[in-house]
């Protein structure tokens, strides 16, 4: 966050901001979606494109996801730079032939002849009392999916530098954005900036304990690690911005130097992300651990409707908070 | 005023028949005057999508069939739920959160269900229930029951492809289900023309099944519609597709307060004082002198009256435990 | 017989179109000949599907396209590769898995592709290509090239919700694509009429498509009606659809040897005796003194010839290294 | 492998022999699926079932599988048993929708009131030369669903007993046959037997490493465990049977005793089972490792058809004989 100042964004106006340069300077960019046009969704993200770009560009679609899916596919083979909005992250389970069978396997089976230049986006995060199927973050399973790329901004400012990188990459991507934080502002450039895929932050530098967080779980560490701060503890802070390209030298490096790890991440804990993170951190570092490597996923539970129920389920600072001491004292440290 | 049934004598000795789809369509009403009211007043945790306008689909329907029976519901589920024999306190729990609801607050609005009235639940995935309705007329088939299941949903699920794939093998099979298209003119912000080409009826004429067109605010011709077609399904006679022609008085969901530039003020009006269900059957009742207006305002008033008092009762009711976050999982032996 | 160009005269002029409609066809049965001894000697890897019998859809449906305009196409896919203007060389070292294939060895006979001639491949997923083809349709309609896609599939396809959700887009947006369903009688082991309720042109007739019907053993009558029908499609009356009544001469696939369980072999051997495409098409050419039996053997030797020359030159092809099973993952930058 | 001889049985076998019983013991159980009466499956594994129970019991679908299995949990939540036949693994794409946002969540949502015991028998495993659509073992996706058990056999004897206890479950049951093994022969009992889902069971006792190996991969493990036995290396082998629920303290504890562990798994490594059960084994037995948990899983490539790319990817006993050597002398073992 060096140089010039920056004005503040929220998330939900970077994204429009990244989609209307990119569609600005790339006319092969189109849009599809339920109720991206003139609604703009209904989290409003995309209000005004449709003004702009017109309604041959920001497609209304029928509810129809692997159909439209479908068509982003083939419009990504013959020459255009389809973006997908894809309403609810929980719709993915909907579009996995089309993404996963499909997008994901074209550019191999094909021998490098075809390729997918897509993007889906979509979202992600529990406690909005949405219930199990408009609350769930399945990045995990994309992840698990080769060819495909997997972003997940912590941030506005991320949500828009990964936005246009993922506009501009070859392949098909998948980026995750928390349907919670659309209203959150964080400094954004004025300039144009990108962010590559697969390349790690730094977001706080520490000694003691790394945490390594995606997505909104940055909150998270955050709270988590100025808390500790005030006990003398020193967190470290690894946001991997992109899970597949994963940024495996800069967790490596921050664990090396700390000893102790908690990864924290949104999906449910088992069978997600904090196991290969943690997996690939236990195997190659093993020898600079002081610790077992922590992780704190989602319960393993279809996400509750109550409230009393809901936040019991994702990972919160004070509970992060405790881990950590643990990881400390050297217990092992699981479970949501 | 089109409302079907002979005039006359007839009518006296149906009378208690149609004073009960007065009653449930006048609950209907009374239970989403609250919900909306709740959420208004930010008791209410979520959003939710309101049935008002519809009543006369859900009652006409349910009123066919027996308590044994099947229905899947959409999101727009609490008119289904209320119509198929639920209570009032355990839906305002459910939609509250707490315990006391018909899925102990897990569900929610939009997944709300009750078993024992043969209510397999509410959907948050357009079109979801579809394949869930038509396996339920194959146990009927299958166990000889004569039971027949009722398939609720929108306009804007004939986009999902599911839809298209199940009643194919209902056809084939010669199922016990009817599906029950409830045209409002809109899938969220769209209009219905705008996401479906064709005649609704022909999604359903094109895999041999015998189609319907109906007046949903005509509650007696939605119910006489339903008694021949459930007789004819009881007799193996199914698969059947009604398109009943409705319209919802809310936003898609109780947060869409601006709606003018999907649809008119005027356009709202006009369904609202020429075609309300519930209105226009009062009317009738009291033509006919099945009842007076005088009896027919201390029904209303009777059911606003145990609204309000099963609000107040929700509203006091517990949450779940923390205990039951972990709870329900798996209805076998324990996840390990 | 029942060809149906106007004989004699204009014939003349169009030889060199019917004998081209001749040798395709001719290509087609010989590759798979070749496939099929390949397989049955224990040289292929896998298992493939035998377009035989079919030839005339492809080739009356590929010669009424341009190379610019796209198709694709399904797990029996031979033909339509051939059809479009691919390279026995290229196809038999695919089918080998060798580096000199359409996708390097890769894909193989499911996922075989031929880029340059607009081939966006084969597909082993039924139906799960129809996404693919409207979106190059959409492609074609925002770039405004005039291209048409071709969507070829299988009678079972019919089965898939998807093709559904894209026909509906495609009627919606009046986007340049033929839906070609190949009914062959049989989805693997079983009848249509089991699979499809219904009449098959009713499938599309239902979002307001125009439908065809054509006997697809017939060459001219199927290449009449593709160029008719491509022509409007350019023109942006499109999407259409068309049933093409064929058989497959083999069983479903090389291995399904004995299927007398599901079909007979007088069913057999009366399509193969009295409706074979080749034979008939090439009886009318020497009936319309287009050429004589000798010149229609001679066509026949040589293509056999150069599919025999092909096959040896795949077989004696090499592998792809080691070092290509990491390659193509992605198109851009590496996975870290 | 104690008590009375046993007969051999190839794993088709058992699975058929595992429908039959059971069928014959519970009416409520039905199979649905494409080509599984007459045909008996394309595996042949159904051969017989539909003489003995007659086509009202083993369904015959068209090519739909959103749709029947969509239409097996509305059975089973009706009152059926269902099992659902997806031809292949692959397909699991097309039905998460109806698997992970209906099956696995109706039970939790419903807060226990309704419940979804069907089993989705399916398919994993490459090397049979059917390229990136025919090829994957996706039991990962599944097993990150909360609400899912997942069954992965490793010899006919489990085949058999799991199936039984899937089909008698309460929940919904994924269970994944290795396509390669279905001819593979173990000792069945004659008399009737059940294995518990969530018991992993040790295969082969050992001092100096273990090996934690799903289905097929128990094979690459005992090879390579005879050939350490010869250089005096003693491997233990443990089969977790199911990966939901995970037999966690049967794995811990003979990590524990050896103090070096080596996870193989035939799904992508990345986001894959490796990574889970590395990920508990690492926190949970931190302090008894004497070297850091190794990972074989199947490479991050989408399955390339050419025979000389495809052995590549997945483990074999050769490298597991390498990492196995590499892990007792202390260096970190990663990667396919
Ligand atoms: C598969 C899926 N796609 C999108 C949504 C978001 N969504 C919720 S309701 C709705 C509109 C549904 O329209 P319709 O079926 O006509 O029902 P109505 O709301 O009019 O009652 C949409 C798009 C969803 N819940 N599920
Ligand atoms: C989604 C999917 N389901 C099932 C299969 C297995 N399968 C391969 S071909 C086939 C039959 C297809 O029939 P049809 O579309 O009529 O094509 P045909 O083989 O007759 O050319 C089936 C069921 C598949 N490949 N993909
Ligand atoms: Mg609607
Ligand atoms: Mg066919």
């Amino acid at each position: 966050m060096r140089g010039p100042p920056m004005r503040e964004l929220t998330l939900s106006k970077a994204v429009n901001e990244a989609i209307a340069e990119e569609m600005r300077r790339d006319p092969s960019i189109i849009l599809m979606g339920e109720d991206v046009a003139e609604a703009g969704t209904p989290f409003k993200v995309l209000s005004g494109l449709v003004e702009e770009f017109g309604p041959e560009r920001i497609l209304d679609t029928p509810i129809s996801e692997p159909g439209f899916t479908g068509i982003a596919v083939g419009a990504a083979m013959t020459g255009m730079r389809p973006i997908v909005d894809l309403m609810f992250g929980d719709f993915l389970f909907l579009v996995m032939d089309q993404l996963c069978n499909q997008a994901a396997k074209t550019h191999y089976m094909s021998g490098g002849k075809l390729s997918v230049p897509m993007v889906l986006r979509t979202n992600m995060g529990a406690t909005r009392r949405s219930a199990a199927q408009h609350s769930q973050s399945l990045h995990a399973l994309v992840a698990h999916i080769p060819g495909l790329k997997v972003a997940m901004p912590s941030s506005a400012y991320e949500a828009k530098g990964l936005l246009k990188s993922a506009i501009r990459d070859a392949d098909p991507v998948v980026i995750f954005e928390d349907k919670l934080m659309y209203q959150d502002k964080a400094p954004v450039p004025e300039e144009e900036y990108l962010l590559p895929l697969g390349k790690a932050e730094i977001l706080r530098e520490g000694r003691d304990i790394s945490f390594v967080a995606t997505s909104s779980m940055r909150q998270v560490a955050e709270a988590a690690a100025a808390r500790l701060a005030e006990d003398g503890v020193s967190a470290e802070i690894i946001d991997p911005r992109t899970i597949v390209p994963l940024d495996e030298e800069t967790i490596l490096a921050s664990v090396r130097k700390t000893g102790r790890v908690i990864v924290i991440d949104e999906g449910h804990q088992s069978f997600g992300v904090t196991a290969e993170i943690a997996a690939r951190i236990a195997e190659k570092a093993f020898y600079h651990l002081d610790a077992p490597v922590g992780r704190m996923g989602a319960m393993d539970v279809p996400i509750p409707f109550s409230p009393a129920l809901e936040d019991l389920t994702v990972p919160t600072p004070e509970r992060l908070v405790e881990r950590a001491m643990a990881s400390l004292r050297g217990e092992p440290v699981h479970g949501a | 005023m089109t409302l079907t049934d002979a005039p006359g004598a007839a009518n006296a000795k149906n009378a208690e028949r149609y004073l009960r789809l007065y009653r449930q369509m006048t609950k209907i009403r009374a239970f989403e005057d609250n919900a909306n009211a709740l959420y208004l007043s930010g008791k209410m945790p979520g959003l939710t999508h309101m049935y008002s306008g519809q009543e006369a689909v859900a009652v006409g329907i349910c009123e066919a069939l027996e308590t044994r029976d099947k229905i899947t519901s959409t999101h727009r589920g609490h008119g289904h739920c209320v119509a198929k024999g639920a209570a009032f306190k355990e839906m305002f729990c459910e939609l509250l959160g707490k315990a006391e609801g018909y899925c102990r607050g897990k569900g929610g609005s939009m997944h709300i269900a009750d078993q024992a009235n043969g209510n397999l639940g509410a959907n948050a995935i357009v079109g979801g229930s579809a394949g869930i309705a038509t396996g339920a007329g194959l146990t009927a088939k299958r166990l000889g029951t004569g039971d027949v299941a009722v398939c609720f949903f929108g306009d804007g699920a004939l986009g999902q492809g599911l839809l298209y794939e199940v009643m194919n093998m209902a056809a084939l099979w010669s199922l016990p289900v009817i599906y029950a298209c409830e045209n409002n003119l809109y899938g969220e912000y769209t209009k219905v023309e705008e996401m479906a080409a064709g005649a609704l009826t022909a999604r359903a004429a094109a895999f041999g099944i015998e189609t319907h067109t109906v007046d949903g605010q005509d509650v007696l011709a939605v119910n006489r519609l339903a008694e021949s077609l459930v007789a004819r399904a009881r007799r193996g006679e199914g698969p059947f597709f009604v398109v009943l022609e409705t319209y919802r008085y809310h936003g898609h969901h109780v947060g869409d307060i601006n709606r003018e530039y999907y649809r008119s003020k005027a356009e709202e009006a006009e369904w609202k004082s020429g075609r309300d269900p519930i209105t226009n059957f009062g009317k009738w009742l009291v033509a006919e002198k099945i009842a007076t207006a005088e009896e027919l305002d201390g029904i209303g008033e009777a059911i606003r009256a145990e609204a309000e008092a099963a609000v107040e009762y929700a509203l006091a009711a517990p949450y779940p435990g923390a205990e039951e976050v972990a709870m329900h999982i798996y209805a076998g032996s324990a996840h390990a």
